[in-house]
């Protein structure tokens, strides 16, 4: 139980300590910045083990995370061939053609407005499906390996895309597409020059949604059927065996490819929407 | 050179029909400098739009030099500034000016020449590589009309470029559109709200008013082609100002 | 009704390619029952057909393309098909029978709504937070973005089992991995909401003294509203999602998600596809009804 | 009347026709006990669950109980209903498959989740490799809880259940003489498969054990009564399955071959048969499947059906 | 009653630190009409926001009726208008108006007679009910000001608030505010970019120039208080509008 108060003595401290951080005369320095994320971060964890280690709860239910570290520590190798096999071959390959996908789509939809109007309620409605109910479809049709996995990436982020592509295309005032027209350019000029720059802000709106959404997707599909590795295969069968340090190991992983490939995307964003308000300050 | 002769245009809204111009006749010859002038909402911008194929008639006739305006367009005869400045912010001031250089396929070098030029010509000469929001809003309004001008269309039409900017500034950039008209011989179309700038400027100055837009007076200027700016001050010139004022009040509701 | 007919076109088109594509996707068994009945296929024998493509054989064996439109449990079922077993399972039974595809659409719609208000409040509570302390600005935003990263469907079932063991049970469990999937989207829109006045609507503020209370009231939580809605909208499918996936280790019961594995389990295609539509249904429905909500609000806010 | 909540370990079948029907005829009732019965699922570890205090007795396979055990989960078999199991794999003819010798080379469906231990023990005894990186070896899929992959041609074998998935291969047109069937017993690899497990500590409490004792005689006399009477057994299955998409064609077949399984049981386990799975487990161990490593102790009692069946 | 006193303002930014005021000292009577006037940029803005406690200026002093600023803000001594009209689009006409008046807690009776009042002030007595965007943008310019007026604070801060109409709407406003003026003796600080408005509406006119933003030269106008419209023709003031000229474009690059 001493324990238990432990965590809360350390949950008060870190938080009264992040405020002093964001507030005090630091708050704008990138050691700051990284700073209050960390022990924000740091504190949880501490939380956990100490919560963890103070109720004595069972390893089968729920492992402190030093266990984890250990276990990380231990299984690199395996760790690494699931990730290359769940977020490199299916996450990304499916992520890239599920853009593409959308791009193509929504040029098709932005130059026909008949299209535009049939194409986005028929999609949304297809969208709403459940990944559980489409991911043993997909493995039915496209085999256990990575293939069904990027073909439920690919539908998982198509739609996504599709709406913030088709939104932003629309994103130029009237004025911006007046000009283009006294300059009597073509439809490709106009959209290389003037509509997918604009679009941009959007695109990468989408394109952050669909980063989580890709590596949710190519692990959820391995639940329904896989090779003998992945990180979704490893998290159901380690499941299966109780080996919920695995588990818990591979979910890390999971939420670090995550956030990296969200700050990757995030970062590109600063570079590409430079001149957009939102990036400015 | 333009002719519009009985030119009607409706938009139709939700809540019923706008008459935006109503029986428009108008010649502009070459080499014109047409200051149109008028109460918001009096067709200005409609009608400007309509001579470079923006917006289609409903009614009447419009010609350029002889072709339909949309060919006219399709033959680059145009130079469009609009109201707001609209430079593109991922691109450069010099970008923003090239792009329409890029889309009518000059060559690089020709490209880098003619920036250049129209760079120093509207004073933004050290400004090429800054971005937009860079600038003051003057200098972006300068840089947008740099960008009309690089192409070097026969027909410039300018849609209240000046509005954004100070007394001092405005001036300073009438004296040098008045020099760039007289140098190059441009048939120029500029709406503006303000009657001394319209007299300075024109060589004929088209007084609009609303519900429905047309055009109620057609004033041409015998003012000579050379002004100073202290033109402003003599009685041929605060006469014209008078009659465009007059025609003016004619379109409020006030007194 | 714009969209109208172009929308019937699209679905239309996309009957037909559902209808062509059923032929190859279902070939081969058709070709096998084919072969049993006597009819000939060409070529011959389960064996030589094994590696070749689907499309071949289909071109190559249009007496079969009848039945690979009526299969029990074919690989991908026709549109009719789907159609009748929706018929079957909604006009045909009684909306309370477990039979019935409206029962359990009702079980999963419960816990939806009860998780979509948790993670919906949760996520406006979170924001509001956000917006105000900079700490917490700081501090939870790149969490909330890894907490979305890791896969939900891996953690259901041990929530579920913690749930359990503090004796949480029935509609809680899955309404929280439901409200876990929802909130997020509802903090990202309401955070840009909460700060989408410019800086000179809150300057207005201070030249009138507001208070910090009377500014959220009177400026940030009106001007909100577009984001909260869009955000809603996006919040309440997640919601669904969630549920979905939270019924899968739930323990066998009712809702929609246990229609759809039920169906995996043995081999019921046709099933699957009607515990699919019925989902999409159920989606369908429930941003209807916001974006009506969001039309009356934003109607009498004067937005719209 | 004493609350009892068994976890099962998969959906509402007729794989635990017994319990359903002991708590439908009023057996349970006789008993003075009041059970709760929760269906399970392809992501429900009932080890985890009693473990997390959510059940007060579980059915698994015996395999992942003393996995679960040795990982700390004081996990005791009371009773053991199923005399003998279902499990086997069915490969297609057609792949050139007639013995284990020709697996090599192949693609195996294996189902995991706490159900592959069977599997590894008996490649590791054939010597196959199983990481699908050697010739010789065979490529492993985790297959979904369905007969698909064999049925579109994506493995050469799956698993199967003798009372489940095998007759859905047959009804996908798969005629038997077009298949080969190896069954986990005949092989030497069969393992104890649903059996009753509660938690050792609760033992202790001589209340806990009378419940168990009232609990496993009462279960029994539904195994038994569903074995004579499987019609009614599989219209019980079916009243009970909450998703409403079990048929009753299939529940019939379902419980006949599983009285198969159950017959040869009054409930009582078998030491030996116990004995065999321990070795069986032994002789798979490896890094990669960490069955079990030792030889568990006070993993079974016979206390319990020593008292209900006397 | 307002003084500044060495007052200095620099922000700071990626590239370094902008001076945008300078040793700025002024006094502002009570009852005063004070024109800022100055090219873009030289810190018109500024200045007003700091008098309005928007800005915190890092040197020198000032001081609102011998407060703070900030006090003063507290006081509720601002009625501030901003230069784009800045209605809050949910809220009616008369809701825009309101706010203020539900922020500084005035009971139900008392908004609804002020609302009426001021916005009978600025003619829109039957435009209450109706959204911002249903209005021109001089209407809503004009709801604006009755918003900033219907608390009745002696401040009243306006930063171009006329900026985007044309000159006979101008003019009727020009008009109306003066009337409000002379009623009511509010102090009165206004920015333009227009010498004649300037000029016409000023009891004092403060030239600024930029980089860095500082006062070049402060104008007593020997204007009388009553001021028809034609008063801009007579030699006193064409000789302030010399004036407001010369200091104008001492503060511009051009010739
Ligand atoms: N796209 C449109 N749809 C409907 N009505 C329009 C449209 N464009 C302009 N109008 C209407 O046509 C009339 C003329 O508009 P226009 O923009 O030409 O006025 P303007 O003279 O340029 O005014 P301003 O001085 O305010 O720029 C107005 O009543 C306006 O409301
Ligand atoms: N928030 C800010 N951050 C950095 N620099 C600023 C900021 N606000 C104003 N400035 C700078 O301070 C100077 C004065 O700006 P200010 O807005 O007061 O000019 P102004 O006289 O109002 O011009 P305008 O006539 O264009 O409105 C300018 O150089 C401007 O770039
Ligand atoms: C105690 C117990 N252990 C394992 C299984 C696994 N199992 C048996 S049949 C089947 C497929 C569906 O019928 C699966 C996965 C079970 N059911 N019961
Ligand atoms: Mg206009
Ligand atoms: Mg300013």
């Amino acid at each position: 139980m001493t324990l238990v108060f432990a965590a809360f003595a350390v949950w008060a401290l870190a938080w009264w300590g992040n405020v002093w951080l964001a507030n005090g005369p630091a708050r704008d320095m990138t050691a700051t910045r990284l700073a209050v994320p960390v022990i924000f971060g740091l504190t949880l964890l501490a939380i956990w083990e100490l919560v963890v280690r103070g109720l004595d709860v069972s390893m089968v239910i729920l492992p402190p995370p030093s266990v984890i570290a250990d276990k990380i520590s231990t299984s690199l190798p395996i760790l690494w061939t699931d990730f290359v096999q769940t977020f490199v071959k299916g996450a990304l390959s499916g992520y890239v053609i599920g853009i593409a996908a959308a791009f193509v789509v929504a040029v098709i939809a932005d130059r026909s407005s008949f299209l535009r109007r049939g194409l986005l309620p028929v999609g949304s409605f297809v969208a709403a499906m459940p990944i559980v109910g489409t991911a043993p479809i997909l493995v039915m049709w496209y085999g256990f390996d990575w293939q069904s996995k990027a073909a439920v990436v690919v539908v998982m982020v198509f739609f996504p895309m599709l709406v913030n592509i088709t939104a932003g295309l629309q994103e130029t005032s009237a004025m911006q597409r007046d000009q283009m027209k006294t300059w009597a350019a073509s439809y490709w000029q106009g959209f290389w020059k003037l509509r997918l720059p604009a679009a941009m802000p959007f695109v990468f709106n989408g394109l952050k949604i669909s980063s989580t959404l890709a590596l949710i997707g190519a692990i959820v599909a391995e639940f329904f059927g896989s090779p003998i590795s992945g990180m979704g295969f490893r998290i159901s069968t380690s499941v299966g065996q109780l080996a919920l340090d695995m588990v818990w190991a591979e979910i890390f992983v999971a939420a670090l490819s995550g956030s990296v490939f969200y700050g990757a995307i995030a970062l590109i964003e600063r570079g590409v929407t430079f001149w957009h308000p939102s990036q400015r300050t | 050179m333009i002719t519009a002769s009985h030119l009607d245009l409706t938009f139709e809204t939700n809540d019923g029909p706008v008459q935006a111009l109503r029986d428009v006749n108008l010649e502009i010859e070459k080499g014109d400098f047409v200051s149109f002038i008028g109460p918001s909402g009096c067709g200005k911008t409609t009608f400007l739009r309509t001579i470079a194929a923006l917006e289609t008639p409903t009614g009447g006739e419009i010609t350029v030099n002889g072709m339909t305006p949309e060919e006219a367009r399709k033959a680059r005869a145009y130079g469009y500034v609009f109201q707001a400045a609209g430079l593109y912010p991922w691109r450069t001031i010099a970008g923003n000016i090239r792009l329409p250089l890029e889309i009518m396929g000059f060559t690089k070098a020709e490209q880098k020449k003619r920036v250049d030029k129209v760079l120093e010509l509207v004073d933004l000469g050290t400004f090429g590589k800054k971005f937009p929001w860079q600038l003051s809003g003057g200098m972006q309004q300068r840089a947008s009309i740099a960008r009309a001008l690089a192409f070097d269309a026969d027909i410039l039409l300018m849609d209240e470029p000046f509005g954004a900017l100070d007394e001092i500034v405005r001036d300073h950039l009438n004296e040098e559109l008045l020099k760039l008209w007289a140098r190059t011989g441009k048939t120029i179309g500029f709406v503006t709200h303000s009657i001394p700038e319209a007299v300075y400027l024109s060589t004929k100055i088209v007084v609009m008013s609303p519900r429905p837009g047309r055009i109620t007076d057609v004033i041409e200027s015998p003012l000579p082609k050379e002004r100073p700016l202290d033109i402003r001050d003599s009685p041929e010139f605060l006469e014209i100002a008078h009659r465009v004022r007059e025609g003016l009040r004619a379109g409020h509701a006030y007194d | 009704m714009r969209w109208f007919l172009p929308v019937l076109t699209v679905v239309a088109a996309i009957i037909v390619f559902w209808y062509l594509a059923c032929v190859p996707m279902n070939v081969k068994f058709a070709m096998m029952t084919a072969e049993r009945q006597g009819v000939a296929v060409s070529p011959e024998g389960m064996q030589a057909r094994r590696d070749m493509s689907a499309v071949l054989l289909a071109i190559r064996n249009p007496v079969v393309w009848p039945d690979t439109w009526a299969q029990d449990k074919p690989r991908l079922p026709a549109p009719h098909q789907v159609v009748a077993e929706l018929w079957r399972t909604t006009a045909e039974v009684a909306p309370t029978s477990k039979r019935s595809l409206v029962f359990h659409a009702w079980v999963t719609l419960s816990a939806t709504l009860l998780g979509f208000g948790i993670g919906a409040g949760a996520g406006i509570i979170l924001a509001i937070g956000i917006v105000h302390s900079r700490a917490m600005d700081m501090s939870v935003m790149p969490w909330a973005i890894a907490s979305q990263t890791i896969p939900i469907l891996a953690i259901a079932p041990m929530i579920i089992v913690v749930l359990n063991s503090f004796g949480v049970q029935g509609l809680l469990p899955k309404a929280i991995i439901s409200a876990y999937l929802s909130f997020f989207p509802v903090v990202v829109g309401m955070v840009k909401g909460l700060r989408s006045p410019g800086a000179m609507d809150l300057d207005q503020m201070r030249t009138w003294s507001a208070t910090r209370t009377q500014t959220f009231w009177k400026l940030r939580l009106p001007a909100s509203a577009p984001y909260l809605f869009a955000s809603l909208k996006i919040g309440v499918a997640s919601s669904l999602v969630g549920t979905i996936v939270a019924e899968l280790p739930a323990g066998g019961g009712q809702g929609l998600g246990f229609r759809l594995l039920s169906g995996s389990y043995y081999g019921q295609t046709v099933q699957i596809w009607a515990a699919l539509f019925a989902t999409a249904v159920l989606a369908a429905g429930l941003v209807a009804i916001i974006s009506t909500v969001e039309r009356v609000t934003l109607k009498r806010m004067g937005l719209a | 009347a004493d609350d009892l909540t068994l976890q099962l370990k998969w959906v509402t079948q007729a794989q635990f026709a017994g319990y359903y029907v002991a708590k439908d005829k009023g057996f349970y009732d006789e008993e003075d006990l009041n059970v709760t019965i929760k269906a399970g699922g392809p992501d429900i570890a009932p080890e985890q669950v009693i473990a997390a205090g959510g059940a007060d007795v579980i059915t698994t396979w015996m395999a992942a109980a003393l996995a679960a055990r040795e990982r700390g989960v004081d996990l005791v078999n009371i009773a053991q209903p199923f005399k003998t199991g279902g499990l086997q794999v069915n490969c297609l003819k057609s792949s050139g498959i007639e013995t284990p010798a020709d697996f090599p080379g192949h693609t195996m469906g294996v189902w995991f989740y706490g159900n592959e231990y069977p599997f590894y023990a008996w490649m590791a005894s054939l010597g196959i490799k199983t990481d699908g990186a050697s010739e010789d070896g065979v490529t492993v899929i985790k297959q979904a809880f369905s007969a698909d992959p064999l049925i579109q041609g994506q493995a050469d074998c799956i698993s199967t259940m003798t009372y489940n998935e095998y007759r859905q291969i047959l009804q996908a047109g798969i005629t038997e003489d077009e298949l080969v069937t190896f069954n986990y017993l005949k092989e030497g690899f069969g393992m104890l498969e649903d059996g009753l497990y509660v938690l050792g500590d609760k033992l202790e409490d001589p209340a806990f054990k009378d419940e168990m004792v009232r609990f496993v005689r009462a279960s029994m006399k539904g195994w038994k009564y569903a074995e004579a009477n499987p019609a009614e057994a599989a219209e019980i299955v079916l009243e009970n399955d909450e998703t409403g998409a079990q048929t009753l064609d299939h529940q019939e077949y379902m419980m006949t071959e599983v009285a198969k399984l159950t017959a040869g049981s009054n409930g009582a386990l078998d030491p030996a048969d116990y004995d065999q799975t321990v070795a069986t487990l032994l002789k798979a161990v490896s890094p990669d499947n960490p069955a079990i490593t030792k030889e568990p102790e006070g993993a079974y009692t016979l206390e319990i059906t020593d008292a209900a069946l006397k």
